[in-house]
């Protein structure tokens, strides 16, 4: 009983802490893109408020929280009120699905009078064993999000932005089930955490009795799912409804799609939402294909290793130095695709409503599907007939 | 020459003359048509020639040329090969079909000349003797079926050759079905020999045949010889199943000479002869076949005084004396049914086709009313039928003489025989010259009621040589069977070759232990003859000198003349109480059973598909709620059921 | 009976109870509804009741099956939806009705 | 109260309080939002139970993909409150909420008498099945059930023709004018 | 191979034809396939071995293995000629539709090429349920001829067609399954192969119709009596003919009925031989009313097909007749009648179907002095009809003499009455023949308003096969019987104790190819 209670309690934490370093992440980014579309575009951006413009969010901040709260006369209350705390939830949940680091080992010490541990903490929001399919069922009830959002808002471009964009983000997720069909058949395993460590070391692999190795290249799925990749990384796109997938908020037909008639905090918490979504899909790309939040060149074990040698003594500090390494390779990954999706938001055009359609069905469903059973027959090529 | 060889070309010299009359049938004028089927037939008489000639040559016992070319039907036990057999018997009816035929087939030239399918008719022609052949040839019951069926084939599309006429059409098709309700008889007949003998075969089942006759009506010898006899009677047109064959005069002239008096319509006569132990082994059946005999002698005869038409006329005696034949087959007499059968062949198609000569040279008369003192412009038909005449009524010493007179007396004497029988044939012989002379002073004597547009002309060479040749045989046929109580008055004692030629291959009754004496032979002939000659005399008186009296006889015996002149209605009777009846009662199967019966029935159960579906159907409210209610009400009966068990 | 502690022992009866609790509401909101898309919605929630079942049994008796069961209910359940709605949507097109009151043209 | 036994009562409640929603509303929008709520804590109760791939399926097909289309196709007619939501009728409706009933309770005891044929009623088999049965799933799946995947994937397949065609008929987003 | 060859050639063919893009050729191409077919079973007829009653060309492999259910094709004397009938028949139909099917040329084709395969099927399976699988398929082809190709009411005939046949066959259906149970109880497995039902021992009680084999009995025998059709079931036959086209009737007289005299031979005799022989009076009696009763009702029709509908009815009484007295004479007459009939009413049909195309009317009254006219039709009529009423020399007499004779000796009295068919067959048909080709030349020819044609090459070409088997059959039918000897002998001495033995297994069977 008391075990169970420290367990939720400390996931109860983690999860708070995830929300909130993703609540935090939104400003940067936000800046990030604000400056960073200013860059592509040839032109300043945001400078004013504090170095580099730095603070310009902080003041948009307290912007939206004292714009006036509003309803529209035909909007439904309920819905158009909870829509966007519903906005945050599936993000931050399916985010704590991702390993962030190794975890971290504590061994037992002795605090207060009371032994403790060891315990391992994981660095990551909950370990499950079927990770992937869990974030995607729960990603894919943003739906609901923008489905509430347009049509509790009584508005009719509200509405037609909403059924755009859900029945986009439904489309797309087949293709992006099946694009990592692949990278499960490679892994055999759904487990996230398990995934990554399948990654680590140089590249080798077994191909029909013969054992390959190439030092030079990471062991990263991308070399084996290029493919799964692309697909994978263009529908995730469309998931997060972004450039060149965001039809639901085509200005330039629906005004600003569902959430047309939000403004201020509850506009903030859509956008929140939003990058949420950015963050898983920049965080899974990592983990499938980029392995994850390991070292390019080092296994885990090399580098805690390294650490025992040159950084630290004790066993906790070992494990604690060796997981903010991972940490950060993987936040250096993770930064690296946000920055590309913001790139990409101001580098393409919008697509129109057929073409997104038919690429999702004509193009990269069945492109998923060739992928899928291309790698069935090469993994059954390459163990069966050795 | 090799026996099997001849027998070929015996049968299938008629068959290629009919492939090749028939494949020509528009092209082969008359002249290339009549040659042709003649020669072909003309050839089959020289086999025959030839074929007998060796059978004479060997001993008396074994006389039997037998061929067997192929196996026809082969199953478990019954074997029946297309063979063929030559012997005393059958060698008679090849001579007879094939001479008869050629001098007929040549006489069909001239007449057939005008007529447009006169190929197709002489394809039919030849057709007819190729069966009759085989029917006669075969040697089984099977075999002779065949031919059986095929004459009646023949005979169907020879009758109904002018098919344009509806009436000859239809009496085509009743000679053919009421030839087949014969044939199903001698189908039964085949089946119950088979079953008991285990073969068709004719020479073995003479063999098998019991050699105790059979009291019993029930025994297998007796039903299947019976069975038999009914279908002779339908092919032979005896009662009841006479009816066909006056009808079939409407088929050409020369047809009724060749098919409907000489050769198929003896048939069966031939079948009970061949079968002879088989019969003589059945004495009811002869007595029947005996009885049938004279009744049907006597009532054709009957009815022959009557008619007015020269061809029925005729037609009815070919029937009386065909009952003659049956009645000495009945007695047992079979080589006198034999006898008989040939001199009726010479006599009776002399006479078919002198009539054939008159209502040629009448253009297609054939009312004898409308005729008389024909004998100026046709002398040589005259003369010829005139022979005819003496033969069919027996005057001696012509054909019909001997033989009609053998039956007789063996009608009497026969240990088969009885008085009445021998009664019988009297009188039917009276009637027959009675007829006869009728016959002869309307056509040929008396004064002329030819209507004046006829201008009668006698026939020209092609049909009067036939006529000739066989008046010849009307007058010496008959000394073939000289009986003994002639012969022994006679110069040089000629013998019966006939009986002598027949006797080793029948089994007649014995007459052990009869004797009859010599001055009664001689006194039953004189009754018989001296009665037809003055019965010929009062015709003669009738219709020559006095063509009145006739009429007022006639008119004074009222209703049963006019019976007679109707044929005893027996046409009337037949369609009346068969045929009518049973097309009524099809139309009624037809309309009540098949239409009211079955179909209703099947539609009654539809209707109580239907009818449960539209009572069923109103539970079908359209309220999917009520429908789910109604799962929900199962689910509940189900579970609550599962609770209780 | 062994004593049971009906809040903390948590048993096969209890997800049984619950399956049956949502199954009947499923039926009932099939037999009161009138909104075609409501009815199919709680038919769903009917498939849903039976797939509780399924688990539950799968899970204590030991064997997957039930599972695999679930797999295939939620595949026809999908399919069953796809057509549905479509059906529904043609309907609507024409008719602007989805009272299923209005749907009786099918009685006998 | 342990953990699982309190997951268990909440998950619970939230099912049959959302379940019961689905059947309330007069709106049936929110009947189509209670229901995904059913469907997300249904698939939490199938993740205690130990099947986290059908839990996850759960919930991306019936919560992420089926409901959606309820949703969409809901607000596509765009129904408000409805006046009529419920059938009228005071006796068939009381037939059927007196048969549903009496089946629940049907059910509920035909489903107890079932257990007793199970080999341990009421006790968890932890040894059984493996805690993560996904594997074990997909094994069994792919051996002794594949016919009837594979006679899914057709259906799947005719549905999604079937699907096309219906919408088609009127023309969809694609037709061509 | 060969057996499957023969079997699903037709299909392929039925495939190229559909597919075949010139409607032009589209008859030719047909008429080759047919041909190729027919090749084919020729080839059977020249390897097969007519000395054992033995299978042989067996094919025998698994299909369901739970049920016991076999791909199991084989072919003995019995079934031989039907196969060859079946396959003769086809280019002749083909020949013979050449110009009546005027529309869905292909999907005619297809269709008599899916119906050939079923007949064929239906012929050579020896496994319960891959029978009833032909048995059934052979329905939906014929359903569409007559439906899309046939006449005036061919909705109602082909409706009652099929409900007639199917309501039989459902309850055969039943007895296979019955049959397959207690072959897992007699013989341990599950099995629906024929030689497995041949083991089996059902109980029959004397007596009684509920004693398991008279029920299993009837319920085979109800499917095919349906399909003969035997007398109170006969009904749909004549309605099925008259709409029926040409070519459908063809099929359907020429070898669809044989389906269910074939059937009696096959199934029902040898696998319920006490309840076959029990019950083998009212078999034979509802022969001999069949016989009497289709004659005397084709007597009186006006409608020339109809007429030989019902003498259909009448023949098949004979082959009924044949089958039921179980000896050697009865049981050849009867086979050997199935291909007669085959051969002549198929011909009628074809013959009726041409002077209907002639002058579209079938109507007997409506005719007369046709021979005048046609002379050439006449002649081949009238060899078809003398043919059909068993003249000697022509295939008919043979078959008839022999059922008859078998029937004599076995039941005299049935076969006394059998033999008022003889008569009543010359009368119907003579009559018609008389009605139609003889007297005044009738209503239809003298209005027609252009003069009848006779026979043109085509028509002829479609005749002379049928002709010339006419004469071969009724000259040498040894030709034909020695092949099915074996087979007969076979089912006729071990009735009660019937075996198919398997090319193997032959004690006494040296095969001797020929």
């Amino acid at each position: 009983m008391g075990q169970d209670i420290f367990e939720i309690t400390i996931n109860g934490i983690k999860l708070i802490v995830i929300f909130l370093l993703m609540v935090q992440a939104v400003p940067i980014l936000v800046w990030v893109e604000r400056r960073g579309s200013a860059f592509i575009q040839n032109r300043l951006g945001p400078n004013r408020v504090g170095p580099l413009g730095l603070m310009q969010l902080l003041a948009d901040a307290v912007k939206f929280l004292n714009k006036e709260d509003f309803l529209p006369r035909k909007a439904v209350r309920a819905l158009f009120y909870t829509a966007p705390v519903y906005a945050l939830i599936p993000g931050v949940i399916a985010y704590c699905a991702i390993p962030l680091g190794t975890p971290l080992q504590i061994e037992a010490f002795e605090m207060a009078g009371k032994m403790w541990g060891p315990y391992t903490f994981a660095m990551q929001g909950f370990d499950i064993g079927v990770g992937i399919v869990f974030i995607l069922g729960i990603s894919s009830l943003a739906a609901y999000t923008i489905l509430m959002a347009g049509w509790g808002s009584g508005n009719k471009f509200s509405l037609m932005g909403a059924l755009r964009a859900s029945a986009q983000i439904i489309s797309y997720e087949l293709a992006l089930g099946l694009s990592i069909v692949g990278v499960i058949m490679l892994y055999g395993t759904f487990n996230l955490t398990d995934m990554v460590l399948a990654q680590q070391g140089p590249m080798s692999f077994s191909f029909m009795g013969n054992q390959v190795v190439i030092p030079w290249l990471p062991n990263w799925g991308l070399f084996y799912q290029p493919l799964g990749f692309i697909l994978f990384f263009a529908a995730t796109f469309a998931e997060s409804n972004r450039l060149p997938f965001d039809l639901a908020e085509g200005e330039a037909e629906l005004v600003a799609g569902f959430h047309t008639e939000y403004g201020g905090f509850k506009m903030l918490m859509f956008f929140i939402g939003e990058y949420a979504h950015m963050m898983i899909a920049a965080g899974l790309v990592t983990t499938f294909f980029f392995g994850g939040y390991l070292v390019p060149g080092f296994t885990p074990a090399e580098i805690r290793e390294f650490v025992a040698q040159n950084l630290a003594s004790t066993p906790n500090g070992i494990s604690a130095i060796t997981s903010v390494i991972h940490l950060l390779a993987y936040f250096v990954k993770f930064a690296l695709f946000l920055w590309f999706f913001i790139h990409v938001r101001w580098t393409l055009p919008r697509f129109r409503y057929d073409q997104l359609m038919d690429l999702g069905w004509k193009t990269m469903l069945p492109w998923a599907l060739f992928n899928t059973i291309l790698t069935a027959v090469v993994i059954y090529v390459a163990y069966n007939f050795a | 020459m090799n026996h099997s060889l001849l027998m070929a070309i015996l049968l299938l010299s008629p068959f290629v003359g009919f492939l090749i009359n028939g494949a020509r049938y528009r092209k082969n004028g008359p002249n290339l048509a009549g040659w042709l089927a003649t020669t072909a037939i003309a050839i089959s008489f020289i086999c025959s020639i030839l074929l007998v000639a060796d059978l004479i040559g060997m001993p008396a016992e074994s006389r039997r040329i037998a061929v067997s070319f192929f196996d026809w039907i082969v199953i478990d036990k019954l074997k029946v090969a297309a063979g063929f057999v030559v012997d005393p018997i059958s060698a008679i009816m090849i001579l007879v079909i094939t001479g008869v035929g050629t001098l007929i087939h040549m006489f069909s030239i001239g007449y057939m000349h005008h007529d447009k399918g006169v190929a197709k008719y002489f394809a039919y022609l030849n057709l007819f003797v190729f069966n009759m052949l085989i029917l006669v040839l075969g040697d089984s019951l099977l075999t002779m079926f065949v031919g059986w069926e095929g004459v009646g084939l023949c005979s169907y599309l020879l009758i109904g050759f002018w098919f344009t006429d509806k009436d000859k059409a239809a009496a085509g098709m009743k000679a053919f079905i009421t030839n087949r309700i014969g044939d199903a008889a001698f189908l039964l007949g085949m089946f119950i020999l088979f079953m008991t003998y285990g073969t068709l075969n004719f020479f073995d089942l003479n063999q098998l045949a019991p050699t105790v006759p059979e009291a019993s009506w029930l025994g297998a010898a007796t039903l299947g010889t019976l069975m038999l006899f009914i279908g002779a009677t339908g092919k032979s047109a005896q009662i009841p199943l006479y009816v066909w064959l006056p009808d079939a005069m409407a088929g050409p002239t020369p047809v009724s000479a060749l098919i409907h008096a000489a050769t198929m319509v003896t048939a069966g006569v031939y079948m009970i002869v061949r079968l002879n132990a088989m019969f003589i082994a059945a004495p009811n059946t002869l007595m029947i076949i005996a009885v049938i005999g004279a009744a049907t002698a006597v009532m054709a005869a009957s009815i022959g005084m009557t008619q007015w038409d020269i061809k029925k006329v005729l037609a009815y005696s070919t029937v009386s004396q065909l009952g003659y034949m049956f009645l000495a087959a009945g007695v047992g007499a079979f080589g006198v049914a034999m006898f008989h059968l040939m001199t009726h062949a010479f006599f009776k198609a002399l006479m078919f086709l002198g009539s054939g000569s008159v209502i040629h040279a009448m253009h297609e008369e054939q009312d004898i009313r409308k005729m008389g003192a024909l004998k100026k412009y046709m002398p040589i038909t005259h003369i010829t039928f005139f022979f005819g005449w003496l033969a069919i009524i027996g005057m001696p010493p012509f054909a019909g003489f001997f033989s009609k007179d053998e039956i007789l007396w063996k009608a009497m004497t026969s240990p088969l025989g009885h008085p009445l029988l021998w009664a019988a044939g009297v009188l039917g012989a009276v009637m027959t010259a009675f007829y006869m002379t009728r016959l002869m002073a309307l056509t040929f004597w008396g004064k002329s009621r030819v209507p004046k547009e006829v201008h009668p002309h006698e026939s020209p060479a092609l049909m009067t040589i036939p006529l000739i040749v066989l008046g010849l045989l009307s007058i010496v046929g008959g000394w073939l069977g000289i009986n003994h109580a002639i012969s022994s008055i006679l110069p040089g004692h000629p013998a019966n070759v006939l009986e002598h030629w027949l006797g080793p291959v029948l089994r007649e009754p014995s007459l052990d232990g009869v004797h009859h004496s010599v001055t009664m032979e001689w006194a039953l002939m004189g009754v018989s003859v001296g009665l037809a000659a003055l019965s010929a005399f009062v015709a003669y008186h009738f219709y020559v000198r006095s063509p009145e009296t006739p009429k007022k006889i006639a008119e004074s015996l009222g209703p049963v003349y006019r019976l007679i002149s109707k044929k005893y209605l027996v046409d009337e009777l037949y369609f009346g109480v068969i045929i009518n009846p049973l097309i009524a009662f099809s139309k009624n199967l037809w309309h009540h059973v098949d239409v009211q019966v079955i179909d209703k029935t099947t539609y009654l159960l539809a209707d109580l598909m239907k009818g449960g579906g539209s009572v069923v159907r109103t539970l079908q409210t359209g309220n999917m709620q009520q429908y789910a209610m109604y799962i929900g009400l199962g689910l509940v009966a189900v579970l609550s059921f599962v609770l209780m068990r | 009976m062994p004593s049971t502690d009906v809040i903390n022992q948590i048993g096969l009866s209890h997800y049984l109870v619950l399956s049956a609790a949502l199954f009947t509401m499923g039926f009932l909101g099939v037999l009161m509804r009138r909104n075609v898309l409501v009815m199919m919605m709680c038919i769903e929630l009917m498939l849903n009741a039976v797939n509780l079942t399924f688990i539950a049994f799968s899970k204590f008796s030991g064997r997957i099956d039930g599972q695999i069961m679930v797999f295939f209910v939620m595949t026809i359940a999908a399919a069953e939806a796809a057509v549905g709605l479509a059906i529904i949507v043609s309907i609507f097109k024409r008719y602007r009705e989805v009272n299923i009151r209005f749907f009786e043209h099918l009685k006998g | 109260m342990t953990a699982d036994a309190f997951i268990f009562w909440f998950l619970s409640l939230v099912a049959v309080t959302s379940g019961l929603s689905v059947v309330m509303m007069a709106n049936p929008i929110y009947s189509a939002l209670s229901l995904a709520m059913t469907m997300v804590s249904l698939a939490a109760l199938f993740a205690t139970l130990g099947a986290y791939f059908i839990a996850g399926v759960q919930v991306i097909v019936y919560a992420g993909a089926v409901m959606v289309l309820f949703v969409i196709v809901l607000m596509l007619f765009d129904l408000r409150e409805e006046t009529k939501a419920f059938t009228r009728g005071q006796v068939s409706g009381a037939l059927k909420i007196a048969m549903i009933g009496f089946l629940a309770g049907l059910i509920v005891m035909v489903m107890a008498q079932g257990v007793k044929f199970l080999a341990a009623p009421d006790v968890v088999d932890a040894a059984k099945l493996p805690e993560d049965s996904s594997k074990a799933l997909g094994l069994v799946l792919f051996n002794r059930h594949i016919f009837g995947f594979e006679a899914l994937g057709v259906l799947l397949l005719v549905v999604a023709v079937g699907t096309v065609a219906l919408a088609r008929s009127k023309g969809g987003t694609h037709a061509k004018h | 191979m060969l057996l499957t060859t023969i079997v699903f050639l037709p299909v392929l063919f039925a495939l190229l034809v559909t597919l075949w893009p010139r409607e032009k050729s589209l008859r030719h191409l047909a008429l080759g396939l047919s041909l190729i077919e027919f090749i084919v079973s020729l080839v059977i007829l020249r390897d097969f071995s007519a000395a054992t009653p033995a299978l042989q060309f067996v094919e025998k492999h698994m299909w369901i293995e739970r049920f016991g259910i076999q791909y199991f094709l084989g072919i003995d004397g019995i079934s031989l000629w039907l196969v060859i009938l079946t396959t003769f028949l086809t280019p002749v139909v083909i020949l013979g539709s050449w110009t009546s099917i005027e529309k869905r040329v292909r999907g005619f084709h297809a269709a008599l090429f899916l119906l050939q395969t079923a007949m064929l099927g239906t012929f050579l399976a020896l496994d319960a349920v891959f029978f009833y699988v032909f048995w059934e398929l052979s329905l939906i082809p014929m359903y569409f001829m007559v439906g899309i190709w046939g006449g005036a009411r061919r909705i109602y005939a082909t409706v009652k067609f099929f409900i007639f046949t199917m309501f039989g066959s459902l309850l055969m259906l039943v007895a296979i399954i019955y049959m397959m149970y207690l072959t897992q109880e007699g013989l341990g497995q599950m099995s629906a192969s024929l030689l497995d039902f041949y083991q089996l021992k059902i109980p029959f009680v004397a007596g009684t119709l509920l004693s398991l084999q008279t029920l299993l009995f009837f319920a085979f025998a109800l499917a095919f009596a349906i399909k003969v059709p035997i007398f109170p079931l006969h009904t749909w036959l004549p309605d099925a003919h008259v709409e029926a086209p040409t070519p459908g009737s063809v099929i359907l007289a020429g070898v669809m009925l044989k389906m269910g005299t074939y059937g009696f031979l096959r199934w029902v005799i040898p696998l319920f031989p006490e309840a076959a022989e029990h019950w083998a009076w009212l078999m034979l009696l509802l022969g001999v009313i069949g016989i009497v009763y289709g004659a005397l009702v084709a007597m009186v029709q006006p409608d020339v097909k109809k007429l030989v509908a019902y003498s259909s009815v009448s023949h098949m009484g004979y082959i009924m007749l044949g089958m039921f007295v179980f000896n050697s004479y009865g049981v050849t007459g009867g086979l050997y009648q199935m291909l007669n009939h085959g051969i002549s009413t198929g011909a009628l049909f074809l013959l009726i179907g041409m002077i209907y195309e002639r002058t579209h009317s079938r109507e007997i009254s409506k005719y007369g002095g046709l021979a005048g006219v046609l002379p050439v039709f006449t002649i081949f009529f009238f060899i078809i009809t003398m043919s059909s009423i068993a003249v000697p020399l022509t295939n008919g007499f043979v078959g008839e003499f022999l059922i008859l004779m078998g029937t004599y000796q076995a039941h005299p009295w049935y076969a006394v009455v059998a033999v008022t068919g003889v008569i009543l067959g010359a009368a119907y048909m003579l009559w018609m023949f008389k009605r139609v080709f003889f007297g005044e030349k009738g209503q239809l020819i003298m209005e027609a308003d252009h003069p009848l044609h006779d026979l043109n090459a085509r028509e002829i070409a479609v005749l002379v096969p049928l002709v010339i088997l006419v004469f071969w059959m009724g000259l040498l039918p040894n030709h034909f019987i020695d092949y099915s000897k074996a087979s007969i002998e076979h089912l006729v001495n071990n009735r009660t104790n019937y075996s198919l033995p398997l090319p193997g297994q032959t004690p006494a069977a040296p095969t001797e190819a020929q």
